[in-house]
């Protein structure tokens, strides 16, 4: 008979854990996507890293401060030692920012992070200074995002040395073991690590894509953890006593773009008889509200999201750094919404087609069959399309849609680089608006923005980006819909530390004894 | 000719027991040959006369089964043979040859294998001594240059030479009987002429006892010792063949001796029998010929007893026709 | 062979013929059933499951028998957007069969043209066919899903469009397989030496006799479409999800199946299999009837 | 023979290029690959930067003149996302992917034939109509389903099967291989059963069909007469004559598997060409969708060359090169 998996978790020390989406290089600089980042946490770190709530706290870096609005000065931990024995020095911090920008053939490289850098200066082994040409608040929270490379490992090392191993040195607690692109990567306990002992000897990430596939391998003993459990088996999976379940609200928010960038009609917008409108419909901040006001937020959490969301107001949960406390979600109110409607020229409603992507965001093409749903309570009648990711964001960047359902997470943790992304007047050279596909524009907007973006006092600022997020919200830049909260469930005897930013780390895994 | 006949078939009854009833194929058949002679069996089609040939070889698949009566090969009843030792018989002491010789060769299979499998499915000699027979039996049925052929596939033959082919199948291992089902029928005059004539040699030769099944009395008169007469599934006449083709008594054989056209009435069109065969499904008693006979009476509305009218003659009539 | 010749219509004749399988009856009764849903869905569907106005989020993921708190009794429970699964199966049955209906008939037209003529006609007709077929059958289905979505948009003819594209080669090579066979035998030869005008020989004489085996692979397919549109669906390839099929029903509950919420696929999958076994099952029987070899 | 094998070839090349061309217009037309993969948060530089390492910029004839200089060498050019060469991405995942097909093929032949032959045999016997019954719903419930419910039913339920993924591999001649292992087995026996389901189902149909025809021909009766023992009439003069049509189809099949791979694939997390391909598809990894496809298409170009030559085999009647000739 079966002994496989209680064989698995009989070997104390090790542990697998299936994943959602696929690990795609192994060198921390070639590729800017979340399941990376994640796993690279493993083996590498950065000057500073973000905690469970993605507060930022010292990592190599024991402390950092502005010297003054075009100075920082970072002073960096010492007794550090890379998987391969050698001292972790300034030098190293250098050669990492001159390697970022050029990884070659990086899809998304994280060139952004490290641009605002226009000099280093290597103090002493253990202290550097970094000057910007422009005053650049964000500066450690860039950094957060830039991890350490070995530079006697790296110097001549391509991203092929990373993938093999040879040059996946870091510091962190984990070292590199085995990577097999879109199948697993094993990594082995750094017993030297300076925080201390780990959890683990060896951990096994196996990449599970397919959310039935990911549980069953978790109910079958062949993982003992996995990220995103689909929420139709939260339910079972929370009574199971074999199993723990732990959440936490996360940083990405679904929302939805209204398309306002055309005069008249904007696409699959028209009159109930299938005629272009004479007026855009979504210029119009009353139409805005009535379509927010339309949408039952609580069903679709409740039903839809089996309670795995949370109804939002903004962009990022009201903890997270320039978030406004005032901001609530719109009250469901049907009623209210028609009469907005009628207000606004719209008696009779209009017709629109919502669409959305399938297999992007945790249930996003039932939410977007949600909200059809809602709308035809409100006089709007509501088609459906949603497609894979691949053809859906190049259409929807081509603002080839009207009514486009959208997720964003913020990595930052902070809200001021949300609003700069999805809902500053587009203008991509300078950085502002760059995934505006509303194409929303509000100068009172802008300006709260720009102002914020320069002001080196974290109160002042954070005073200037919650005015800014009220401005837009109170305007309904976008429709808000939930705040994803990202589960993770374990064996029994495990237990895990959850995370706003959705990542999966073996150090946050312990047995829960 | 004394002794006890090669092969005799008594009182064989073969049905089919389909859904929609029992279709009586056979009904009642007797018959015997004895060695070096040939029996003709004549009926139109659906008569059953295949049908009592495949009894013979045991070859009747389901939903079709023997009912009843014996068939006594060489002192054995076949019908109480377990299917193995039917098949031991088959093809070795009993062989068939069938209609269409552009089906009867398996299309896929070389000469050489299908002439092989038979003789190594009955006896145990290696492949080259079985080869070496197959090239004799081809050469025996006037088949040139047998080598060449032997590594031929069917699609290579003409019709004719396929039939021979078959024939050489057939009697690669001397067969005590051969079944003959129409063999010449798809086959042009000429071929038919020298094929008809060459069975009859090799059987005399051999001193195999041949059944020849046809539906053209003409082929029978002249190749046949004896001839029986098959209707609906019964013997309806049966004699030598002389006797049956001078003298017909059943109003059946009269009706299809005249259909045979003949060169002494030139000019005369041909008399058919009137009406068409009856349905095997379901058949009312009484003599089955009855709704096409001009002679019927009411008694025909029983099934009329086999008499014997002259010694070695045969009749199942209530007014057979005046000599 | 003891045929019996009783005198009938051809008509009354098929019928006898056909109804000595109970088998086959079962299989017409049920296929009749289906089809009669399929055609009166509108009429007997207790929802609109298609009219969004008619759902509500609220009543999602009720058990069979369950009531909703307005009262309704949902028979076969509810999906995850309180869709009554009698009523989404009603209409998800009538998208099916007519996408694997339709899709199979414009497969096997175009399959049997192409590969009729390269079988007819050889030399490099023959070639350049094959070589297409061969192509499109390596070419994979989603990713031909993907293009045509991307380029067409998402509706009920365009998945029709796609399965059509994605199966024709597939007939193509049968017809031209069993074509080449049927060519070489005295009959198209007699055809063509009475000097018969091509399309006459392909179509009057090459054609019928391709046409039983044919048959087996059109019944197979018919099946296969459904399925091939239910996998297209689970990919995220399919209809739009307010207008679920049977397929894409069962993939939605797909998601359900470990969780024990069972309804939201289990019942569709019933409603396909009893579909697809009663297409088979009077395919079968047909086949067997038209086909003049198989006549005891 | 040798002129038809280089004209064969000669034509699967052009193939191979008109299908490149379509893989290139196909994706084109389906989105933009830095739309997936640049981070969103990432500026107008970063994406100008990231079309341009990925060789975007260029005008798409340019594109596609580039990929077949790369191609002429062998080099089909590197994966988007992993930055690897395609086809070594591709190599080290096709073991896996042709074992599974290999396995389940040889489950469907194995199983498909007899049991056609039985119930071809046998037509209105209660097994016969069993298999039938059961064929019926090998082909009626979609792959992605049955691969759930065995997972459900043999790893979630009894424990007996491992869930997902590839068992122990050993070296074979080279290539890693899993059959041999008992681990390799288990994790073989669910993704190959799935795959091999509906193979089976069209299998076994057609192996009955073809049967049933072929028992009512003479020369099957005559085989029979010729008193040879049921096993040769049956293994050979039967089974001969119906390998033509099922030659054919599991040859077409071999292929249809490599395709169906991708569902079953992706739910055994099966590290295999049709996860790798639904994964590149995902992502739009032009480099790895086209080195796939033409690696699939030398497959199929020799899957079906060896039908081709098998049919000459099987039935003397069809010539190699056959249709060219017959005039």
């Amino acid at each position: 008979m079966s002994a496989l998996p209680t064989a698995a978790l009989a070997k104390d020390r090790e542990v697998s854990i299936g994943l959602q989406a696929a690990i795609t290089s192994m060198d921390p600089h070639y590729h800017n996507l979340s399941p990376n980042n994640s796993m690279m946490l493993h083996m590498f770190e950065p000057l500073i890293r973000r905690d469970a709530n993605q507060k930022p706290v010292p990592s190599l870096a024991t402390s950092w401060r502005a010297v003054d609005d075009l100075t920082w000065e970072f002073k960096l931990r010492k007794n550090v030692r890379f998987h391969d024995g050698s001292p972790f020095t300034a030098e190293d911090v250098v050669f990492t920012l001159k390697r970022v920008p050029n990884v070659p053939n990086s899809p998304s490289s994280f060139a952004t992070f490290t641009k605002p850098i226009v000099d280093v200066k290597v103090v002493d082994p253990h202290t550097i200074v970094f000057k910007t040409a422009t005053p650049h608040v964000l500066l450690p929270s860039d950094l957060a995002s830039v991890l350490i490379v070995s530079k006697g490992a790296g110097e001549k090392a391509a991203t092929e040395d990373y993938n093999s191993g040879k040059a996946a040195i870091g510091t962190g607690p984990y070292k590199f073991a085995e990577y097999v692109p879109n199948q697993r990567v094993v990594l082995k306990a750094n017993y030297g690590y300076w925080g201390g002992e780990e959890p683990w000897d060896k951990i096994t990430f196996k990449i599970l894509t397919n959310p039935a596939a990911r549980v069953a391998a978790l109910l079958s003993g062949d993982v003992q953890m996995i990220e995103t459990v689909p929420t139709s088996d939260i339910a079972k999976l929370s009574k199971d006593p074999k199993f723990n379940l732990v959440d936490k609200v996360s940083n990405r928010v679904i929302y939805v773009h209204l398309n306002q960038s055309t005069e008249k009609s904007p696409p699959f917008v028209t009159d109930k008889s299938g005629k272009p409108l004479e007026k855009n419909p979504f210029r119009d901040a009353r139409v805005r509200k009535a379509l927010s006001m339309g949408i039952n937020r609580d069903a679709i959490a409740d039903r839809i999201m089996e309670k795995k969301a949370v109804p939002a107001a903004q962009l990022l949960p009201d903890f997270f750094y320039g978030t406004s406390k005032k901001l609530k979600p719109a009250r469901f109110d049907p009623e209210g919404a028609k009469k907005l409607l009628a207000e606004a020229g719209y008696p009779n409603g209009f017709a629109i087609t919502i669409h959305g992507p399938n297999n992007r965001y945790i249930n996003d093409d039932k939410i977007a069959q949600a909200i059809a749903q809602f709308y035809t309570r409100i006089g709007v009648d509501a088609k459906v399309e949603t497609m894979p990711s691949a053809v859906y964001f190049t259409r929807a960047t081509k603002l080839e849609f009207g009514y486009m359902v959208l997720g964003w997470g913020t990595e930052s943790g902070e809200q001021g680089s949300s609003l700069r992304s999805l809902l500053a007047t587009y203008d991509r050279n300078k950085g502002m608006g760059v995934t505006n596909r509303g194409r929303y524009s509000n100068p009172e907007l802008d300006k709260a923005l720009t102002i914020a973006l320069v002001t080196m006092d974290e109160k002042k600022r954070e005073a200037l980006i919650q005015q800014a997020a009220e401005i837009a919200m109170n305007d309904t830049a976008l429709i808000p819909i939930h705040y994803e909260v990202s589960t993770w469930a374990t064996a029994k005897g495990l237990r895990y530390e959850a995370r706003t930013d959705q990542y999966t780390l073996a150090s946050g895994l312990k047995p829960a004894k | 000719m004394s002794g006890p006949p090669l092969l005799s078939v008594d009182g064989l009854r073969m049905h089919f027991f389909t859904k929609a009833g029992v279709v009586k194929a056979v009904d009642d058949v007797s018959f015997s040959v004895g060695r070096g002679r040939i029996l003709g069996l004549v009926g139109e089609s659906g008569s059953g006369k295949s049908m009592t040939g495949y009894s013979v070889m045991g070859l009747i698949d389901p939903p079709g089964r023997l009912v009843g009566g014996r068939i006594v090969f060489d002192g054995q009843d076949l019908t109480r043979l377990d299917a193995s030792a039917w098949r031991r018989l088959r093809g070795n002491r009993i062989a068939m040859i069938f209609q269409d010789p552009m089906m009867t060769l398996n299309p896929v299979l070389r000469i050489d294998t299908q002439i092989v499998e038979t003789i190594r499915a009955h006896a145990d000699v290696s492949r080259e001594s079985a080869l070496a027979r197959a090239r004799e039996a081809l050469a025996r049925v006037g088949i040139p240059s047998p080598d060449e052929r032997l590594r031929a596939y069917p699609h290579q033959f003409s019709g004719g030479m396929r039939q021979r082919v078959a024939i050489a199948i057939a009697l690669v291992n001397h067969p005590d009987v051969i079944i003959a089902d129409e063999p010449t029928t798809a086959l042009d005059v000429t071929i038919q002429g020298q094929i008809l004539f060459e069975m009859q040699k090799l059987c005399r030769e051999t001193g195999a006892a041949l059944i020849w099944i046809t539906h053209d009395l003409s082929v029978i008169a002249g190749l046949a010792d004896e001839v029986c007469v098959m209707y609906a599934g019964r013997v309806v006449e049966s004699g030598t063949v002389a006797e049956v083709i001078e003298r017909p008594l059943h109003p059946y054989t009269r009706g299809l001796i005249d259909s045979v056209p003949s060169r002494n009435e030139r000019g005369r069109p041909l008399r058919q029998i009137p009406g068409m065969t009856p349905s095997l499904l379901e058949l009312a008693p009484g003599c089955p010929f009855r709704e096409r006979c001009a002679r019927a009476s009411a008694a025909c509305a029983e099934s009329p007893a086999v008499t014997e009218p002259a010694p070695g003659r045969r009749l199942r009539c209530f007014h057979p026709v005046d000599a | 062979m003891a045929e019996p010749a009783r005198v009938e219509g051809p008509w009354v004749r098929f019928w006898h013929e056909f109804a000595e399988s109970r088998l086959a009856l079962v299989g017409l009764a049920l296929l009749a059933l289906v089809v009669a849903i399929a055609i009166l869905a509108p009429v007997i569907s207790p929802q609109n499951p298609y009219d969004l106005a008619q759902l509500d989020v609220m009543d999602s993921k009720l058990a069979p028998g369950e009531a909703s708190g307005t009262g309704k009794t949902y028979w076969l429970g509810t999906d995850d957007q309180g869709r009554d699964m009698l009523s989404g199966i009603y209409y998800g049955l009538r998208i099916s069969l007519g996408v694997g209906i339709a899709s199979t008939i414009f497969a096997l037209a175009i399959g049997l043209v192409f590969g009729l003529v390269a079988a007819y006609f050889g030399g490099w007709v023959d070639t350049l066919v094959m070589r297409i077929v061969d192509i499109q059958l390596s070419f994979p289905a989603i990713l031909i899903a993907l293009v045509l979505l991307a380029v067409l948009g998402q509706g009920v003819d365009k998945i029709v469009v796609a399965l059509v594209t994605v199966q024709w080669a597939y007939y193509a090579r049968t017809v031209r397989s069993s074509a080449l066979v049927e060519r070489q035998k005295e009959y198209i030869e007699a055809a063509r030496v009475l000097a018969l005008g091509q399309a006459r020989v392909v179509f009057r004489h090459l054609l019928p006799n391709c046409l039983p085996p044919l048959i087996v692979v059109a019944t197979v397919q018919v099946a296969h479409a459904i399925a091939l549109e239910a996998t297209l669906s689970f990919l995220g390839l399919g209809l739009p999800i307010t207008e679920p099929s049977l397929g894409l029903l069962i993939s939605n509950g797909f998601q359900y199946l470990l969780s024990g919420k069972y309804w939201i696929s289990f019942y569709p999958g019933i409603a396909l299999l009893v579909t697809i076994m009663a297409i088979n099952l009077v395919a079968d029987q047909l086949r067997d009837v038209l086909n003049p070899r198989l006549r005891k | 023979m040798l002129a038809y094998t280089i004209r064969r070839f000669g034509q699967s090349f052009i193939v191979l290029v008109f299908m490149s061309f379509l893989v290139f217009v196909g994706v084109y037309a389906i989105g933009n690959p830095v739309e997936l993969l640049v981070n969103p948060q990432a500026d107008e530089a970063e994406r100008i930067r990231a079309t341009a390492a990925l060789g975007l910029d260029k005008p798409f004839l340019e594109q596609y003149w580039g990929f077949l200089k790369g191609a002429a060498k062998g080099d089909l050019g590197k994966s988007f996302v992993f930055n690897v060469p395609a086809l070594t991405l591709i190599l080290e995942k096709l073991p896996a992917t042709i074992e599974l097909a290999f396995v389940a093929m040889v489950i469907a032949i194995s199983l498909g034939i007899p049991l056609g032959l039985v119930a071809g045999l046998k037509p209105d016997s209660f097994i016969g109509r069993g298999i039938m019954a059961g064929s019926i719903m090998g082909f009626s419930l979609p792959t992605f389903w049955v691969g759930l419910v065995l997972i459900m039913i043999f790893s979630v339920h009894l424990g007996w099967l491992p869930s997902n993924g590839r068992g122990e591999t050993v070296l074979v001649a080279g290539i890693p291989v899993s059959f041999l292992t008992m681990d390799g087995i288990a994790h073989l026996a669910m993704p190959a059963t799935n795959l091999a389901l509906f193979k089976l189902s069209l299998l076994i149909r057609l192996t009955r069909a073809g049967t049933r025809e072929a028992v009512l021909q003479d020369y099957v009766k005559f085989a029979r007469a010729k008193g040879l023992p049921q096993r040769r009439v049956i293994g050979v003069h039967v089974l001969k004559n119906i390998l033509i049509p099922i030659v054919t189809v599991i040859g077409l099949e071999l292929g249809s598997v490599i395709a169906f791979a991708i569902v079953t694939e992706s739910i055994f997390a099966w590290p295999g060409t049709g996860k790798l391909l639904i994964d590149s598809i995902n992502q739009l990894d032009r480099p790895v969708i086209v080195a796939y496809l033409l690696v699939i298409v030398s497959l199929f170009v020799v899957i079906n060359f060896v039908v081709d030559v098998l049919y000459s085999l099987l039935d003397p009647r069809v010539r190699l090169g056959g249709a060219a000739a017959a005039h």
